[in-house]
């Protein structure tokens, strides 16, 4: 019988290797796995590759991860905010290394790695400095700039409701990097509002298929009993 | 002269935003314009996490964490409204899906080159997100802007001193002075505030501008 | 007030000049646009580049479209089969030209137009003679090929329900191309099996927004008044 | 010596399939495989046609003709089933989530290349569907084959005559007389049917073989 519900998120993430790459889910609070990212500080893998929207807030959540030293390099689209100060002490000492990728570039290289795709042309940075360096071609009446995709060890990202083939359903504007992360990644770690049994997931509905999926842990919001 | 204030150039920009129109509003002063739309026109506004169809902000203590657009504040959805992932919203703006888009400036050249991301100060963190995507993938990319920085320059410039978000992208500039289109043969003014003449515009902007022979 | 709702599929293709690029969505008759194609061949409009994963089948659909000489090029991943003959007979007559294309370049192809990429390397038909003549490229440890977006003038597809904004869905495998082709052609018509009011589509189960759609037609299931 | 029969052959590659495989079934003798899949495994089935999940053909009458597989033959949906678009369904097989796929080959050469798509006649109309990407696409590519033409030829070749689906692209081929893995260093007998020598395979096959240290 296929399985893929496992009991803690430690247990999810127990095999988690110093300078593995990570991708995490998210968009502001929206889709972020925070418990995931709890257990990974508490893990404690150092040397990590982290591909996020962000760079982290505040103390809690990837922030943390930042303050406990435990990733080398950050891939991201808008690192700078005004409580990312974890993330901006790490970066100005030498200690953390930024990728800054356009948001889109960053959704298409990790859509790439998902879908095989071994580098493509996109028109977006075109003529700025975030192409400096890169090969470009001009196609038709457009120039564009040659991006490779971005794989990944891990994918943490969170879902709404999961069976145990680890389909995955999603909610509202959570839904964002979290199908193309889990696409991308060896091991997609998925945590999840709630489980259900096989066959109540809508087929026509399911977002991520459990393909993509390795494990599924849920995380009981909070007041409920797990 | 009276300079329009942040809310008069939100509600000049929508005026322009016509029925049936997908739109994009970009972070921060364009997130304004979304107050102005006209009721009786349907627009469908975007943002880039994953959603179409964006209505008002919610009431106090009805937000909800997983409903929010790119600027992280929560917002709520129209009927019609549908969701999907990252790749595939960004896939709609860089494949010129969306007819317009709103951005904030640092500065817009005669050419309608666009900085709006960085100021590329030596210390600075800079941050991108979706901005280069918007200015290249949009039909008609609207900038919002003051006219002139803090100590009087103009933004709009021959060439862009801070770097660039995409070349030759900006369709029209709206201003508190005024609003103007970049064309092939260069600036055309297609509005001014009440009490500005053409020449102060024109000795203000610093760069050559054309008068509209008809006001929009 | 936006209403994409047409009344007929004559109507809804009017403006098909000579010479357009008309996608056709389906896979089998799952998703074939039957009618938008009856209603295309009854328009006339000549000198057609086809996109659709086969190259027609008896004397209806597609097929029809070809032997009424509308077609003047087909872009395809299966051609013949053994009911294919109006392909057969035009193309060995040297009246109708072929572009074969694998299945899943196909697919990327379309979807690039749709996403605004400019091209893509993709594995597959390295080596092979499908990939004659192209660019190919070594990246990591694997050997990949240029390929370039596919583009249309129109798609006709068929969806499930509609509401007045276009927001579509599908009905099990009959989605197959269809989300993809509405992205990628200018003027997108969708035949649907039902019209819903605005609001009475759930929006984590729209597979296409109607941003990619501009035209709408129900057309009845046979046996039910239109 | 027994030759195998076709569903002899699918039998014998469907013990193979190990539980919780996602696995696509070619169009033609691969789909005979789906029948023999050992009961007491959960093995997840993919058709190109964007669908996770097919279960059984479905009972006379019971027929959806928007529920079909690759080869456009009716099929039902498991529990656990999903659906989704042609891109998405092909960058599942390209970006390598498949674990095995089975597909039937005119011939296949020393080094694993696979030709299954084009006879390379002259006068005929190639069709080549998805074969070309699962073939560069599933980890492990299993081909389903008769060991010898109908003129008695080796199916099993030096260097393919026909125009290739991929290069070095399959792990394990299935005869009506062997079972044969493709490794660097050449052909490993795995399998052969009853009263058949491995002399006798050598002499048919025309190629070098070696022999598996132990049988699977």
């Amino acid at each position: 019988m296929i399985d893929k519900f496992i009991d803690t998120a430690q247990a999810a993430l127990a095999d988690v290797p110093d300078g593995a790459t990570v991708m995490i889910g998210g968009f502001g609070n929206a889709g972020m796995p925070a418990e995931l990212i709890d257990a990974l500080v508490a893990h404690g893998a150092r040397g990590l590759t982290v591909v996020n929207n962000n760079a982290g807030n505040a103390d809690t959540g990837l922030a943390a991860l930042i303050a406990a030293k435990c990733v080398r390099k950050i891939i991201c689209s808008f690192p700078r905010q005004a409580d990312s100060w974890h993330f901006d002490k790490a970066h100005r000492a030498g200690e953390l290394e930024l990728e800054l990728v356009p948001q889109g570039t960053l959704a298409e290289r990790i859509r790439a790695a998902g879908a095989g795709i071994g580098a493509f042309y996109t028109p977006t940075a075109f003529g700025t400095k975030l192409a400096a360096g890169k090969e470009t071609r001009r196609i038709g009446e457009r120039d564009y700039v040659l991006e490779y995709p971005i794989h990944a060890d891990y994918a943490l990202i969170k879902a709404d409701r999961a069976d145990r083939w680890g389909n995955l359903t999603y909610r509202m504007t959570a839904r964002n990097f979290g199908p193309i992360m889990a696409a991308a990644a060896k091991c997609t770690v998925a945590q999840v509002r709630e489980t259900v049994p096989l066959g109540a997931l809508d087929p026509e509905v399911v977002v991520t298929p459990g393909i993509f999926v390795k494990r599924v842990v849920r995380i009981a919001p909070l007041g409920k009993a797990a | 002269m009276k300079k329009f204030d942040r809310r008069q150039i939100a509600a000049r920009v929508a005026r322009d935003i016509p029925e049936g129109a997908y739109v994009n509003l970009g972070i921060g002063l364009p997130t304004l314009v979304a107050d102005h739309l006209p009721r009786d026109r349907e627009i469908v506004l975007h943002s880039e996490n994953g959603v179409l169809g964006i209505g008002p902000r919610p009431a106090k203590g009805m937000e909800d964490e997983d409903l929010i657009n790119a600027g992280k504040e929560p917002v709520t959805l129209l009927k019609g409204g549908a969701f999907f992932h990252h790749a595939d919203s960004f896939g709609m703006i860089r494949g010129r899906h969306l007819d317009y888009c709103v951005l904030g400036a640092f500065q817009v050249s005669v050419a309608g080159d666009l900085a709006n991301w960085h100021t590329g100060a030596p210390d600075a963190i800079p941050a991108v997100g979706g901005a280069m995507d918007l200015a290249v993938g949009a039909k008609n990319v609207l900038v919002m802007m003051e006219h002139l920085t803090k100590d009087g320059k103009s933004k709009i410039v021959e060439r862009c001193s801070y770097p660039l978000t995409a070349a030759r992208c900006v369709n029209r500039i709206y201003t508190d002075l005024a609003v103007i289109d970049v064309k092939a043969d260069g600036l055309h003014v297609v509005d001014m505030v009440e009490g500005l003449s053409f020449e102060e515009l024109q000795r203000l902007s610093g760069v050559p501008l054309r008068r509209m022979a008809t006001a929009a």
